[in-house]
């Protein structure tokens, strides 16, 4: 739904380097440490100071989803079916201090984020890499990692437990950046990484709550065709609040003028301003990431293990509501399917549970009678008490007022939102209904519907986010097939299928993707918005 | 006197001890699990274990408490090995989540809370004893009615309306000051001011309000003694009386409630940190609840109560004094 | 901050000498301000009380959607002026859910008034408790009391509110909780005015008069301070109330208020902050609201507080000229 | 300006209305009064007569209380009503000084007196700051403050009561007025202080040749310092003439009655009764403390005394000698630090609360302030029941027609059963409090000042029930009282008591008229004492 040309006027003058860049936060920049990232794409910020052996593509829209070599020469050679992946990296890479970058230092950052103390990174480390389950990192266990060879300073080889594909995708996480052995100050090193990238951190306060970049004069552009990094400084402020973050962007005073945000959406305020401003409307941009909201059902709890029920529920949803309680349909687009409504991921568009925008509560009923429920029903939705998230009690009060239609009562249960997650991703916890939603580690359809889907995912001691427990060996097994294929297109053609396929089933009802409108300061310029993070790229602006 | 301090001093350990233990006792009835949480959701389980055994968290909860009790006397090591993270004392323990530790960050943190409650307390002294003053000069008019109504507005509305209001009026719409931000003191005494200006004003003029009464009141009392009927049977004029004799008199219980707010101030700023975006305790407090941060928390209910019985020692104190030179009859 | 009970002001905290009972109606009905705040609070109760019919004379309840009343490009603010206003909807309707404002608000008294009424009622009531016990009982007693008590006002209320909200069962009601957690982290206030005047008192020449007449000490406490207690209990009281009003909207403002889509005035203005620009009209009536209520509350308890006290009738010109 | 045969006040028809809720109360009416330049005369009158009020509107202090004064005023030929500006400061300070009765409370007790004096300097005469000091040293020195220069620094609760009532006076005089009004200079002090503060107001009189008005509810004090008085009764003028001739020979039957309440040190007490051997009460070597260690007040340090069944023991002493203290002990409502109690063979010290409170229905006490010792939220009937129920009389009809019969007994009528305290006159609640004090069926009572609070015809009728009861029910008394001339008329012997000790002890005559400790001789010297003859 999303192209270039929504893209903003600013784009047209030709950005040049210099200026200092402001980025308005209201989340802190915390973690600052390559092992203890969890972005996709290796990030907006970390990306200007790790680079990483692959990296997303920095253009507008589609093209933005490919994955690019970034210090590796290529995106990997796989081999031995996709299990064992070999890197190398390009000349002249050095660090802030001027010394040569080495695999060896590539294979350390990956061991690092294995270690108890630095926690945060995603899970496929531990899942893909042969020999790594129980390894408790370099500073318990300094022998290293086996399955992670460097043959020579330039060269790394990785061997995986299973054929992994999108083992390229995965090699944009911060993981993958460099850390010198010599300079790991362990959990202290987020203070100050040492740089690989464009910019180096010149102050880091409170753990990310304020956060200075400015050049790395060691970098170099020629080894580096992806970041731009006009701005000769970038300052990073957070703890804001959104309303004021917008306000200030709007204003675009002072400091301002040349000031971005990277987590905050617009506000109803100014969407309700921007339709009657054009100067304001030029300066917004307008993104998609991969996610989606949906309903969750436990189908091992009463009445949910009647595929009658949850078919009614899908009937009943009323979308208009939801959508207009997460902002409004410029800020949320009704889904249908589990799967981001992006070619990247396969989006094939199906609606196995056709009721129009406002729900059909007559088709509902009608469902419900034959599950034994003619006089209605009611169940108990589960929520998270804050509404910072999108599963908190807005959207369930929205639900519960669309599914009153079709005759189910819907009781509303708030969990404190420290404890959400938790609830709802533990066997011994989880709802029978509730509201969750799932983001893409990478634009691709295996991280998307495996961890929800795959029977053998259904984790007993620990984070479950098949909530369905669903386990059906077919699609198990389509899920291996297709997690082998090196070739995106045929992968992703399969994915959709395979969405459309579960789908059918009723195992979630899928409830709006979310929409990205993020307003820039008045002098910045060269806002590039790729489908993959969804928000501008801060290696793409210019403030000049 | 030292005896009183002493007394004074153990009573505060006491409650300052209580208070961590309840707050340990809360988080241990709380729900989740600070390990997973710390972790991350897609931590698996061995990771999860291991973090555990890396905080002390597989511990029985009074060994953990004990641990801490001890850890702020002689500083504690955290792990092992090449990863080993030591926290000196006074250590209230390391942060699950950044494993920084929580002195260090509370320390960090201490400067913007400090201003903001200070400058706040300046602002509030200045508007509250100059609205009692004035509605006091000019009492059974109509100005002190008008200052009576003002200063009642100011308990009716909560922080962040004002907040909010000010800070479009003054901010996005007349743009006569920045928005609010935290630049140190010790770097630019100017920003510092200016960035601080309108959380001080939104602060007093909730906690102004309570000074105006407090003033006003006390001032009609000392007005309605007897001594000042003395001066007045003197011939010596009505403002004088009320600023010399009857101010004097009502400066010891602002003062000494200026103490008690300046102290729970440090705890309770949180949502005048979360409206101006300062980096201050009151948001470190909220987002590590968030996270069940438990060492964080301890730590920060063990320092902002630290500030409140501090400023209540300080309260009475000023109390005593003050009533020793002038209640103690010979 | 909003939390916290208001300071123990020389006002509330000094000896009000004991009145007679009667007189003070009369005393009361004669301030105009007093008169105003006490109809202003009457009228509150009233909406609060009748709000269901309210509502329906409006043709509204207060949960059902209305999509079709917004613009959903534009964030969901409502289609029209002044927030949808149109005979339907007497106060629009609230941006992002269509759901009417006025029902909303006329419900939201319930809750707001009720747990505000409430909280105050178990701070009095544990304050007293323990301001009688600390000031007549032994002098362990004392210290370890006013230890508690220092502890109650050394906790920070906001965060232990968060986490009490945490650890209790969804199933609890909400109002009552929150009644409870306002309630129980805000006595130590009342204790310490109770026990500053229980000193007082029982140095008193009536209560060593009861002593030497054989009273045991519950009869004491019971017979001869409490009813002189009242007159300063009753003008803290209402100090407290307009405080406990902020401080629900206060942790409906940190997402632990009531739960949705049970309305209060916390809860509408928490939401309404987000809509400033788009819709004034949503954020100012719930701001109004609490506005009024606070400064009739705070009004009300002044004109009750000297009216308790004859010594302020003369005060009022601070004495002779 | 003003013609100096000018009267320094010139009062007529005075009449001054306070609007109340309920009416109005006249509290001076059409009273004449004149004082010529350096006369001195005293206003007399039982409480709420209206003394005081003529006192403020001299200098139009009762300006903002919503008096109505009509009549014609003049002092030294300013009309105080309608004085403004510099005229009414010329009046306030210069023309007329006013001398307040409670010293302490009449100081700003957070500055120093000099400058509280100069700045009453300063209001008057265009002075330099520290010329202004130096005048305030000086009239400190001259009202007799020893080393004036050093204590011209200190603040007022580091002078004594004396002390402070000199530096009133010595206010009063820093700007040399033709005038002094005293409102009952001398009612908070001991008789020994009393009698030098008359002293120095008559001294400072005959030097400055200022005009005194002095306002006084005790007519020893006026006969010892004035040579006119005006007698005032319920707002108006009863009787006035040259001091002597209207207290030796008063004319009004008012004047008469107020005279002969008033008690006389000098005057025998009526044949001793017989009272009986047997002791009641002993106490030996009490002794209290008050305050932590290192700044202890020692309070009362080792009283031995005895009391015999019936008789009555009058103790004598002035403020802060220690008397309340030991009567609250012998009633068991203080422990002693140190000392033995024995109540008819049993000893009291050291029993628990628990273990007291039944044998405290035998000892009950009286207070000296009638407004604190009842409840005001209770009524009368309510308090005098209590130590009923307490004791188990359960039956709500016996306890009324009990309450009802002691009402009767002091002087109440039993009707006022449900009245509440501030219904009633001082003297009235006095009542009630001794009623409830024989509630129980004590055997000792221990009447701590019962009757200073009152003015002198009140404080003869409640004398006089006290005796009463005494005679009827025999129960002994315990009589503490600062006034030397009520303790005799009561007691039967008498112990004087300084700093915590017993100087004195004996039967009340021989104490009286042949004291032992040249202590008792001072009190009785400083004692004010009508005009010989007075009544008899
Ligand atoms: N401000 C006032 N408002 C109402 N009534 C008053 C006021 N001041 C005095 N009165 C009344 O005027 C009367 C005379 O009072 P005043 O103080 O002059 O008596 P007094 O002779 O000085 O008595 P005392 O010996 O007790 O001082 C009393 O009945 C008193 O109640
Ligand atoms: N509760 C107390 N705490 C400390 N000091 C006290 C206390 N009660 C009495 N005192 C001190 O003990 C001494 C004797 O006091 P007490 O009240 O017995 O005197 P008194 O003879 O009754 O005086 P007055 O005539 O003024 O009533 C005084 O110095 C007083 O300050
Ligand atoms: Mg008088
Ligand atoms: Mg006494």
């Amino acid at each position: 739904a999303c192209g270039p040309k929504s893209q903003n006027a600013a784009t047209d003058a030709a950005p040049h380097p210099g200026g200092t860049l402001t980025v308005l936060n209201q989340d802190p920049q915390d973690k600052f440490d390559p092992a203890r990232e969890y972005t996709s794409g290796g990030g907006n910020v970390p990306s200007l100071v790790f680079r990483t052996l692959t990296t997303r593509n920095r253009a507008a829209g589609q093209a933005g989803t490919k994955v690019v070599p970034d210090l590796a020469t290529d995106t990997g050679t796989p081999s031995h079916n996709a299990t064992v992946w070999t890197y190398h990296l390009k000349d002249g890479l050095k660090y802030e201090d001027g010394t040569a970058i080495t695999t060896a230092d590539i294979k350390y950052g990956i061991e690092r984020s294995f270690a108890p103390e630095l926690t945060g990174g995603p899970p496929y480390f531990r899942d893909w890499l042969a020999g790594a389950a129980d390894y408790q990192g370099p500073y318990k266990d300094p022998k290293g990692l086996a399955s992670i060879e460097t043959p020579d300073p330039k060269t790394i080889v990785f061997h995986l437990r299973k054929p992994e594909g999108d083992f390229p995708y995965l090699a944009t996480a911060t993981q993958f950046a460099p850390v010198p052995k010599a300079k790991d100050t362990g959990v202290k090193y987020a203070e100050h990484p040492v740089s690989s990238g464009p910019y180096e951190v010149v102050s880091n306060e409170n753990d990310g709550q304020h956060l200075v970049l400015e050049r790395n004069p060691h970098w170099s552009a020629r080894t580096d065709p992806q970041r731009k990094a006009y701005p000769d400084t970038i300052d990073v402020r957070s703890g804001l609040d959104p309303a004021v973050i917008n306000q200030r962007l709007a204003g675009s005073t002072g400091p301002d003028a040349a000031a971005v945000t990277t987590d905050t959406n617009l506000g109803p305020s100014e969407l309700a301003r921007i339709s009657g401003d054009k100067e304001l409307a030029a300066r917004v941009g307008t993104g998609h990431f991969g996610y989606t909201d949906y309903l969750a059902f436990n189908t091992k709890v009463k009445p949910f293990d009647n595929p009658k029920v949850r078919q009614a529920i899908a009937y009943a949803i009323n979308r208009t509501s939801v959508v207009n309680a997460a902002g409004g349909s410029s800020l949320a687009e009704p889904a249908t399917t589990f799967l981001p409504d992006q070619a990247a991921f396969g989006y094939t568009p199906y609606d196995p549970f056709p009721a129009g925008a406002a729900g059909d509560p007559a088709k509902a009923k009608e469902l419900l009678k034959q599950a034994g429920y003619p006089d209605g029903l009611t169940v108990t939705l589960t929520h998270s008490d804050s509404n910072a998230a999108a599963y908190g009690p807005d959207i369930a009060t929205a639900v519960q007022d669309g599914l009153k239609a079709a005759g189910i009562t819907v009781k509303l249960s708030a969990v404190p939102e420290s404890g959400y997650r938790q609830t709802i991703h533990a066997l011994k916890t989880e709802p029978g209904f509730f509201l969750a939603g799932w983001g893409a580690d990478w634009p691709s359809g295996g991280p998307f519907l495996a961890p929800i889907f795959d029977g053998r995912q259904i984790v007993a001691d620990g984070s479950n986010f098949n909530s369905a427990q669903f386990d059906d060996p077919a699609v198990n097994q389509e899920i291996d097939a297709v997690n082998g294929l090196t070739d995106h297109a045929a992968a992703a053609k399969r994915w959709g299928a395979l969405d459309q396929r579960i789908g059918a089933q009723a195992l979630t009802v899928p409830l709006f993707h979310p929409v990205y409108k993020r307003l820039v300061g008045k002098d910045v310029r060269n806002v590039v918005i790729s489908d993959w993070t969804g928000v501008l790229d801060i290696s793409q602006v210019a403030v000049k | 006197m030292t005896g009183y301090v002493l007394r004074r001093l153990v009573g505060m350990a006491v409650v300052l001890l209580v208070l961590s233990v309840v707050v340990y006792a809360v988080f241990y009835l709380a729900p989740g699990d600070p390990a997973q949480m710390a972790c991350g959701m897609r931590c698996g389980p061995v990771q999860v274990h291991q973090l555990r055994a890396q905080l002390g968290l597989d511990e029985p909860v009074l060994t953990q408490y004990g641990h801490f009790l001890i850890g702020l006397f002689t500083g504690r090591t955290f792990g092992s090995g090449a990863a080993a993270l030591h926290c000196d004392a006074p250590c209230l323990g390391i942060s699950y989540r950044t494993n920084e530790q929580v002195w260090a960050m509370i320390t960090a943190r201490l400067p913007v809370t400090a201003s903001l409650a200070l400058g706040a307390m300046v602002v509030w002294l200045l508007l509250g004893v100059g609205t009692g003053l004035l509605s006091v000069l000019r009492r059974g008019r109509f100005t002190e009615r008008l200052l009576t109504s003002l200063t009642l507005a100011g308990t009716a509305v909560p922080v962040f309306i004002i907040g909010l209001l000010l800070l479009l009026l003054f901010c996005a719409y007349l743009q006569w000051l920045p928005f609010p931000s935290y630049v140190p003191l010790t770097q630019d005494p100017q920003q510092w001011f200016w960035g601080l200006l309108l959380p001080w004003v939104s602060l007093a003029l909730i906690e102004s309000a309570k000074y105006a009464r407090l003033t006003r009141s006390a001032m009609l009392e000392t007005l309605a003694e007897d001594h000042i009927r003395t001066f007045r049977a003197y011939g010596i004029g009505e403002r004088h009386l009320v600023t010399r004799h009857a101010l004097r008199a009502s400066l010891t219980p602002v003062i000494a409630l200026s103490a008690m707010d300046l102290g729970t101030m440090f705890g309770s700023a949180v949502l005048t940190e979360s409206l101006f975006g300062l980096p201050g305790l009151g948001r470190l407090m909220v987002g590590s609840v968030n996270v069940l941060d438990l060492p964080v928390v301890v730590g920060l209910v063990l320092v902002t109560g630290f500030f409140v019985v501090a400023a209540g020692a300080v309260a009475d104190i000023l109390y005593a004094v003050a009533d020793r030179r002038v209640v103690a009859r010979p | 901050m909003s939390t916290g009970a208001p300071p123990i002001t020389r006002e509330a905290a000094g000896t009000v000498p004991a009145a007679p009972p009667r007189p003070v109606w009369r005393r009361l009905r004669s301030r105009r301000a007093a008169l105003a705040g006490g109809v202003v609070l009457a009228l509150l109760a009233l909406t609060a009380i009748a709000a269901p019919w309210l509502a329906a004379a409006e043709g509204q309840d207060p949960t059902t959607y209305h999509d079709t009343l917004l613009n959903s490009a534009a964030g969901g603010v409502p289609h029209g002026a002044f927030g949808g206003v149109s005979g339907s909807h007497w106060l629009g309707v609230e941006p992002g859910t269509g759901r009417d404002v006025f029902a909303r608000l006329v419900y939201g008294a319930r809750i707001s008034l009720l747990v505000a009424l409430g909280a105050t009622a178990v701070q009095v009531l544990v304050g007293v408790a323990v301001g009688l016990a600390a000031g007549l009982g032994s002098r362990l007693l004392d210290q370890a009391l006013d230890h508690t008590t220092s502890v109650m006002l050394a906790l920070p209320t906001l965060v232990l509110a968060l986490a009490l909200m945490a650890v209790v069962p969804a199933g609890f009601p909400r109002p009552v909780l929150l009644m409870l957690v306002i309630g129980l982290l805000g006595w130590g206030g009342t204790a310490r005015v109770v026990r500053a005047q229980t000193l007082t008192l029982r140095e008193l020449d009536y209560v060593a008069a009861a002593r030497l007449g054989g009273a045991s000490r519950l009869r004491i406490a019971r017979r001869e301070l409490l009813p002189s207690l009242a007159a300063p209990v009753i003008t803290y009281a209402a100090l407290l109330l307009p405080t406990n009003v902020v401080s629900e909207a206060g942790l409906s403002f940190l997402g632990v208020g009531v739960r949705p889509p049970t309305s209060s005035w916390g809860q509408t203005l928490s939401t309404a902050t987000t809509w400033f620009r788009a819709d004034p009209t949503y954020v100012l009536l719930p701001a109004l609201l609490l506005f009024v209520t606070t400064l009739a509350f705070t009004v009300t308890g002044d004109a009750v507080r000297s009216a308790l006290d004859p010594r302020a009738a003369s005060r009022v010109n601070g004495g002779t000229r | 300006m003003n013609d100096a045969n000018e009267p320094l006040i010139d009062i007529a028809g005075l009449t001054v209305d306070f609007p109340v809720a309920d009416g109005n109360v006249r509290a001076v009416d059409r009273l004449d009064l004149r004082l010529d330049p350096g006369e001195a005369l005293g206003i007399v009158g039982e409480s709420g007569s209206g003394k005081s009020t003529v006192a403020f509107s001299l200098l139009g202090l009762e300006r903002g209380t919503g008096a109505r004064v009509t009549g014609r005023i003049r002092v030294g030929g300013i009309d105080p009503r309608t004085a403004e500006g510099a005229e009414l400061r010329r009046l306030r300070g210069e023309v007329a000084a006013m001398v307040f009765q409670d010293p302490l409370s009449a100081l700003d007790p957070y500055q120093a007196v000099g400058d509280q004096i100069a700045e009453v300097v300063r209001a008057h005469r265009a002075l330099p700051r520290k010329a202004a000091r130096a005048r305030a040293v000086e009239v400190l020195d001259r009202v007799g403050i020893p080393d004036a220069a050093r204590r011209a620094r200190f603040r007022p609760h580091e002078f004594s009561g004396g002390m402070r009532q000199r530096v009133l006076i010595g206010m009063a005089l820093a700007c040399e007025p033709r005038l002094v009004v005293a409102d009952e200079p001398t009612t908070a002090l001991d008789v020994t202080v009393q009698a030098q503060i008359l002293a120095l107001l008559h001294e400072v009189r005959r030097e400055t040749g200022a005009g005194l008005l002095l306002v006084t509810h005790d007519l020893g004090v006026a006969a010892g310092a004035v040579e006119r008085v005006l007698v005032m009764k319920d707002g108006r003028a009863v009787e006035s003439g040259p001091a002597g001739q209207v207290l030796a020979t008063p004319r009004e039957p008012y004047t008469k009655a107020l005279l002969s309440a008033v008690p006389r040190v000098d005057a025998p007490r009526e044949p001793a009764r017989r009272t009986g051997d047997e002791v009641l009460l002993q106490a030996d070597g009490l002794r209290r403390e008050f305050g932590r260690r290192g700044a202890a007040v020692t309070a009362v340090d080792g009283v031995s005394l005895t009391v015999r069944r019936g008789e009555t023991l009058g103790v004598v002493g002035e403020s802060g000698s220690g008397k309340t203290t030991l009567g609250r002990m012998l009633v068991g409502l203080l422990p002693p630090t140190s000392g033995r109690l024995v109540l008819d063979g049993r000893e009291l010290t050291g029993l628990g609360e628990r273990r007291l409170r039944p044998l405290r229905r035998e000892l009950q006490m009286v207070f000296q302030d009638p407004v604190a010792s009842l409840n005001p939220r209770r009524t009368i009937g309510e308090s005098v029941a209590d130590p009923l129920r307490a004791a188990g009389r359960p039956d709500p009809a016996a306890v009324r027609g009990r309450v009802r019969e002691l009402l009767e007994r002091v002087g109440l009528d039993p009707r006022w059963y449900d009245r509440y305290p501030h219904e009633l006159s001082g003297g009235q609640r006095q009542r009630v409090g001794i009623a409830r004090a024989l509630a129980p069926g004590p055997r000792l009572i221990v009447c701590d000042e019962p009757v200073s609070a009152l003015d002198v015809t009140t404080q003869a009728q409640v004398v006089e029930v006290l005796k009463d009861v005494q005679r009827d029910l025999g129960v002994a008394l315990v009589f503490i009282a600062h006034d030397l001339a009520v303790v005799r008329q009561i007691s039967d012997r008498v112990a004087v008591l300084r700093a915590g000790r017993v100087v004195e002890e004996g039967p009340v005559d021989t104490v009286y008229d042949a004291p032992a400790h040249p202590y008792t001789r001072t009190l009785l010297a400083a004692a004010p004492m009508l005009p010989a003859g007075a009544l008899d």
